[in-house]
């Protein structure tokens, strides 16, 4: 296990992490295709549920957001992910949960958020999802700066 | 004693910098205030701090490399 | 419009419902990417959510499930399904609602059924999920019967 | 009177066929009747009864080429 003190900002962690829940950049729309893809050999699913957050060109103070550009603090992060995947394998009978998050720069009408949940039966994969993406927003360590056109940005609150 | 000073989103714009030491410093209130005192615009800002990866509700005293972490508001998602 | 008595089964509609919610067999996750990957110009949206039904191998008194096949009283349900849609646009605040569900043979595995919501905020798409995937399940006139392994079969309850 | 019959799912195991027509019956429960003299398994089975793509929940009258389907308990979705 990791050392609880003395632990360094971007340490082999992050490697992991990178592969697991962080994706560079925009979530593809064929990244998700083979997520799906890749379930139809467990044949014990019934539903799966998905949540997509796509960034949207909101205006703030007369300027349409281009893109946010996402950063966070991955040690802890992983920590808390690995929480919320716990949380719901205890509280909801399912079969796979996947969760991945962007980090950089998501133009506007691109994906950032891809939580993939699958059960046997629907209600588990549904109810677990609200539940997620909830915990994600509240509890997880991201930051999003919104770009504008000109470059200039603010930090986004999530509401 | 030396402490590893963490800082994020738009802490870091303020701090200038996102990873940097300090020393002398006992405990998370000691923190605050001398790290208040460096950036005064901090004093406006709301943010946790996490010790560890943990983020604390109160004073927590701080060991030797201690990971003291200085987060905004979340907005991921 | 069309008539409202004398209808038979089998009429011009057919042709709509198959473009519109209907797929013969099963739902490809290229189909999902490529409805996913449509949405990126609608930069208003923010969230979206995605319900899929994939075939479960049930094993039914030692018999396992190879494939449902799926037939429907389209007609019928080409009116239920806009009745679904227009309901979940006055409830919730939607940007766009898909609806797409297999007819004939899905295997084992494969998906069936493709409900894909996205609103601005992500509380809307996700609470009419739930209420749209159970309003399909109850009213919409659509049969499976489930195929074993000799060809033997059985017509699907859906508990 | 020609009224049009459409059986589904497991009705249409039992009828044999999908579509047919009938004459002389004036309302949905000489329909039942008439279908399950006819068909004497229907009388184990559960099913609705939709006119004109409508579900009745009580008698209803019949009109001249109305379609009344025969529809076995839904399983989709």
């Amino acid at each position: 296990m990791e050392k609880t003190s003395g632990q360094k900002y971007g340490t082999g962690l992050k490697e992991h992490l990178h592969k697991n829940v962080f994706v560079n950049g925009a979530i593809s729309s064929v990244f998700i295709a083979e997520s799906i893809s890749k379930h139809s050999a467990k044949k014990i699913i019934g539903a799966h549920s998905i949540f997509l957050g796509q960034v949207r060109n909101d205006v703030i103070n007369g300027n349409e957001v281009q893109a946010i550009d996402y950063s966070t603090f991955e040690e802890m992060a992983q920590e808390k992910f690995q929480e919320i995947r716990e949380a719901a394998f205890k509280k909801y009978s399912l079969t796979c949960l996947h969760i991945h998050h962007s980090i950089g720069r998501v133009n506007s009408g691109e994906i950032n958020l891809f939580v993939f949940i699958s059960s046997v039966h629907r209600i588990d994969a549904m109810e677990a999802s609200a539940e997620i993406v909830e915990r994600i927003k509240k509890e997880v360590p991201v930051w999003g700066k919104e770009i504008f056109e000109d470059e200039r940005y603010q930090w986004k609150i999530n509401s | 004693m030396e402490v590893n000073i963490l800082a994020f989103g738009q802490i870091a714009d303020i701090t200038a910098k996102r990873e940097w030491q300090i020393h002398d410093v006992r405990n998370t209130i000691e923190i605050r205030k001398k790290l208040e005192e460096e950036f005064p615009l901090l004093r406006s800002m709301s943010y946790m701090i996490a010790v560890n990866k943990k983020i604390i509700s109160e004073d927590v005293q701080l060991e030797e490399h201690s990971t003291v972490a200085l987060l905004p508001p979340f907005s991921g998602g």
